[in-house]
């Protein structure tokens, strides 16, 4: 129950990547595929998040004075994951905008009948 | 002195400057990507010299590394810079007559932004700005791998999409782990403090962001994404995804492996996966009748022997893969540029209907045979120079992993002989003798092919000017020491 | 102990969207992983990100995959 | 067969981090290059806000390259979902209810504004480009969902993006002319917690929200309009 107390937040985050890359690989619906890739992105962005907190920390802002710096959580990670969000929604409308055509041309989402190229 | 960092913030500028420019008229559009890479080429080929004695570290912002991010312009990333510089010129040179269909002004940013991100990536001295570039690549090469949006194009662009997130995940969970137990982002001050960790925390993060990366440059196993999005492309991207993209990749394997975490152990096994790259890569091609899918399948087997020369990691072995590196590039674009307008002739990928081209289009042919012989490596090409320096790098290394490997290279440049002679063969022996017209490429083509070609035997004939640049970009992943305390002064 | 039972559910909700045929119903479920992810970040300190993975996140990703549901179709077919 | 290949990689990789995760223990302090971050910021940017100061300040070419990632993404897009000529979407559209017509024109100007000032305060408080364009864009997104009949046109929201972008670059490029770096922060600093502070982290914000925003509605609106 400690560990589980402890490492809430890397379990979560590892969590959604897992899950994540299991339905990238094992589900056969393109846009189920896409909802993985988001679980991956969202499970990264904790993980970055969480090994930058500080037990007890509060958020790096000096929203009014006499905040102490030194108790602040590490800025940096937040600063990446903003960046990492938005190259994750980038890359999705991008997948959904490919799948929407795909669909157009072959009437299915699913990947076993998508197979045009030759392996 | 001029800033390198115009070398990224110029191209940006006009990319994003480019659909007002359409707005007012839609001819403009195809210029600018040709500006652009004129004034990138131009740049750094000004700034090679004062590379040459001393690199130059930019800091983005006036912030000092390792708070702020800096560009490392060292031999490394100028040889590269102009690489990338005078192919995306060539291409762009040559795109402005091939991209006829579908919305030509977003081919053309799309195009633009896809070099500016490899400008990036190559330049960069903060690993968290190389992964941001390396998403400008990737995504911008998805897009037009889907450009022409047939079955195919869009098939293949999902695939590479698909794969290539997954990499960059991996990328970027690597990169957390070393921002967890560094706590720092900028290259040279994780490489100062890598030691400081026990090896196991060390190897895994490594093997996460060398998995990620492998993703883009397509070594086995992770190539299946290659060969569907480089047939499927347009011929100019196919041209730059071989010519450039997957080089891209190399380099930041390289420059992960050799600068930032110095690893030397794993490298036998990377030359290992090297050459089986190399042996599936030209297997496959051999039984290929599409000519994009044999050309696609050759550049993972180029891949695989660029990989090999770099980790036989002494100086000869780096130097060597960067020559190959070069060659590749040159070379690759070139067949596949011809191999694009002979597609573009006869509406067929299939190589039995290339029969009579060497009378058909004389120079688009002779461009594709220049191409295919410095690949094999036959002189006095480029390719004889680069493959001899490996041989060379290898049977000094010594040892009998290296003499073996080395061998099934041979054995591997030898199917790639054959199934480019068979190509050759098609071009010049085959069909009626009678007279056919003459269809050439037009000018705006050739130029590139001409510019191409003459570089490949001015390479091959005379190499000293290059390997003098070579030297010092070999001496500057061979010591990494240097690199760290050039960084933080 | 919130954390727990919030991680507890979002787990929970990423299986569901996994195992759903309803690709309408597996996005809903997604916009929710998203939504509590934006929790977990508010709770770890960092509340520009929390704001951005509600409002990308959860808003427009849902909004561009519903529009892509309906271009398409709705039930992953077995 | 595909489900087990997948599990034991999964089970593989679950393996490996174990390794770095262990060093890495949860909410300790292991703050190093950041402390600078932390305690300078005050004195060498004006931020209030450390995170936006990161943001575009100490690493803002990493955001010149999202903001690039997202205009990727939007012209990719709208590249691959081209039609040759406006082909008319052939589905009936339904006219909305008049309370979703009157709401939405009452709430679009009332998002618009919310999200100005997010942005806009992107350096006192949490938000900034990115959250303050996403909120416009949802706005957006309520006008092409809700109110058919008024129709915004992805051309304008192009020149919109290209100019946003375009100021981006032109700031680096003045900080180069200026100081000698890109991107410098070449405005004063002013007092903490006032509106007109913290050097060109304003400027940049009202940018990156701008394009952010035209860019997301752009993506929305060609994904609804673009598609039969």
């Amino acid at each position: 129950m400690s560990f589980l107390n402890a490492n809430t937040y890397y379990i979560a985050a590892f969590g959604l990547i897992f899950i994540g890359l299991y339905i990238v690989m094992a589900k056969k619906n393109l846009v189920k595929v896409v909802i993985g890739l988001s679980f991956v992105d969202s499970g990264i962005n904790l993980l970055l998040i969480s090994i930058g907190y500080i037990k007890g920390g509060t958020a790096p802002i000096f929203s009014r004075p006499g905040i102490s710096p030194l108790k602040m959580v590490d800025p940096i990670p937040q600063a990446l994951v903003l960046t990492a969000i938005v190259i994750g929604v980038a890359v999705l409308a991008l997948a959904l905008s490919l799948v929407v055509k795909l669909y157009q041309q072959y009437g299915t989402l699913d990947i076993r009948k998508i197979r045009g190229l030759k392996w | 002195m001029v800033n390198p960092v115009l070398l990224i913030a110029v191209p940006l500028g006009l990319a994003f400057s480019l659909p007002i420019f359409g707005l007012i008229s839609k001819r403009l559009e195809k210029y600018l990507p040709v500006i652009a890479m004129l004034f990138n080429l131009s740049l750094s080929v000004y700034l090679v010299p004062r590379v040459l004695t001393h690199p130059i570290i930019v800091y983005i912002g006036g912030w000092a590394p390792p708070f702020g991010i800096d560009l490392f312009v060292g031999p490394v990333g100028i040889f590269f810079s102009v690489i990338i510089a005078l192919v995306g010129l060539l291409v762009s040179i040559y795109a402005m007559d091939y991209i006829k269909e579908g919305d030509t002004g977003k081919y053309h940013v799309l195009f633009l932004l896809l070099l500016t991100g490899a400008q990036g990536v190559v330049l960069t001295g903060d690993i968290f700005n190389l992964f941001v570039f390396y998403e400008i690549l990737c995504i911008s090469s998805y897009a037009l791998v889907g450009y022409l949006r047939d079955r195919d194009g869009l098939e293949s662009a999902i695939k590479y999409l698909v794969q290539g997130s997954i990499g960059t995940g991996l990328v970027l969970t690597g990169i957390a782990f070393i921002y967890g137990l560094y706590g720092t982002l900028n290259m040279a001050d994780i490489a100062r403090q890598i030691n400081s960790i026990k090896p196991a925390a060390n190897f895994i993060t490594l093997a996460l962001i060398i998995t990620g990366l492998g993703v883009e440059a397509a070594i086995f196993p992770m190539n299946a994404w290659l060969p569907d999005a480089h047939s499927s492309a347009p011929s100019s991207i196919s041209a730059i995804l071989s010519g450039i993209a997957i080089e891209i990749g190399v380099y930041a394997i390289a420059r992960v492996i050799f600068t930032i975490f110095g690893a030397t152990d794993i490298l036998s096994f990377v030359a290992l996966v090297g050459i089986i790259t190399l042996l599936v890569g030209e297997m496959s091609a051999l039984k290929q009748n599409n000519i994009k899918r044999m050309l696609a399948y050759s550049s993972t087997g180029q891949i695989g022997l660029i990989v090999f020369a770099f980790a036989i990691a002494t100086s000869y072995g780096i130097e060597a893969g960067l020559f190959q590196i070069l060659n590749h590039s040159l070379s690759k674009a070139l067949l596949f540029l011809a191999a694009g307008y002979m597609i573009y002739r006869t509406g067929s990928m299939e190589i039995s209907s290339f029969e009579g081209m060497g009378k058909r289009m004389p120079l688009t042919s002779l461009g594709f045979t220049i191409g295919a012989f410095s690949l094999i490596g036959l002189p006095p090409f480029a390719g004889f120079a680069s493959k001899f320096l490996i041989v060379k790098a290898a049977l000094t290394k010594g040892g009998g992993l290296y003499t073996c490997l080395i061998a099934l290279a041979l054995v591997a440049t030898v199917i790639e002989g054959a199934y480019f002679f068979r190509v050759v063969q098609v071009l010049y022996f085959r069909g009626s003798n009678e007279n056919v017209t003459r269809q050439e490429a037009p000018v705006v083509a050739l130029v590139p092919f001409f510019v191409l070609a003459v570089l490949i035997i001015a390479i091959g004939i005379y190499p000293g000017p290059v390997m003098h640049v070579l030297n010092s970009a070999t001496s500057e992943f061979v010591h990494r020491i240097a690199y760290i305390q050039g960084v933080l002064r | 102990m919130v954390a727990i039972i919030l991680v507890i559910i979002m787990l929970i909700a990423a299986v569901v969207a996994a195992v759903l045929k309803d690709l309408l119903g597996a996005v809903i479920v997604a916009a929710l992983v998203s939504l509590i992810t934006a929790i977990l970040f508010y709770l770890l300190q960092a509340p520009d990100v929390a704001m951005a993975e509600a409002s990308i996140g959860a808003a427009l990703e849902t909004v561009i995959f519903v529009i892509a549901i309906r271009k398409t179709e709705r039930f992953e077919d077995k | 067969m595909r489900k087990i290949i997948a599990l034991i990689f999964l089970a593989i990789l679950l393996w490996g981090i174990t390794k770095p995760v262990s060093r890495i223990p949860f909410g300790t302090n292991k703050i190093k290059v950041a402390e600078h971050y932390i305690t300078k910021d005050i004195t060498e940017t004006g931020a209030a806000n450390v995170v936006t100061s990161v943001v575009v300040l100490y690493r803002g070419f990493d955001t010149l390259g999202e903001v690039t990632i997202l205009f990727i993404a939007a012209i990719g897009l709208a590249s691959i979902l081209y039609l040759p000529r406006k082909k008319v979407s052939d589905e009936v559209l339904e006219e909305s209810s008049l309370i979703l017509r009157t709401g939405c024109r009452f709430l679009f100007p009332l998002i618009l504004l919310f999200g100005a000032y997010i942005f806009v305060h992107g350096h006192l408080t949490p938000g900034g480009g990115f959250q303050g364009g996403a909120i416009i864009a949802s706005g957006f997104a309520l006008i092409f969902l809700s109110c058919r009949e008024r129709v915004v046109s992805t051309v304008k929201l192009g020149v919109v993006e290209s100019l946003a972008g375009m100021t981006f670059v032109a700031v680096g490029l003045i900080g180069l002319a200026t100081g000698g770096y890109f991107l410098l922060s070449f405005l004063p600093k002013g007092t903490l917690n006032m509106l007109f502070s913290a050097g060109i982290i304003p400027v940049i914000y009202v940018a990156i929200g701008f394009k952010v925003g035209s860019e997301l509605a752009g993506i929305i609106g060609n994904l609804m309009e673009r598609t039969q």
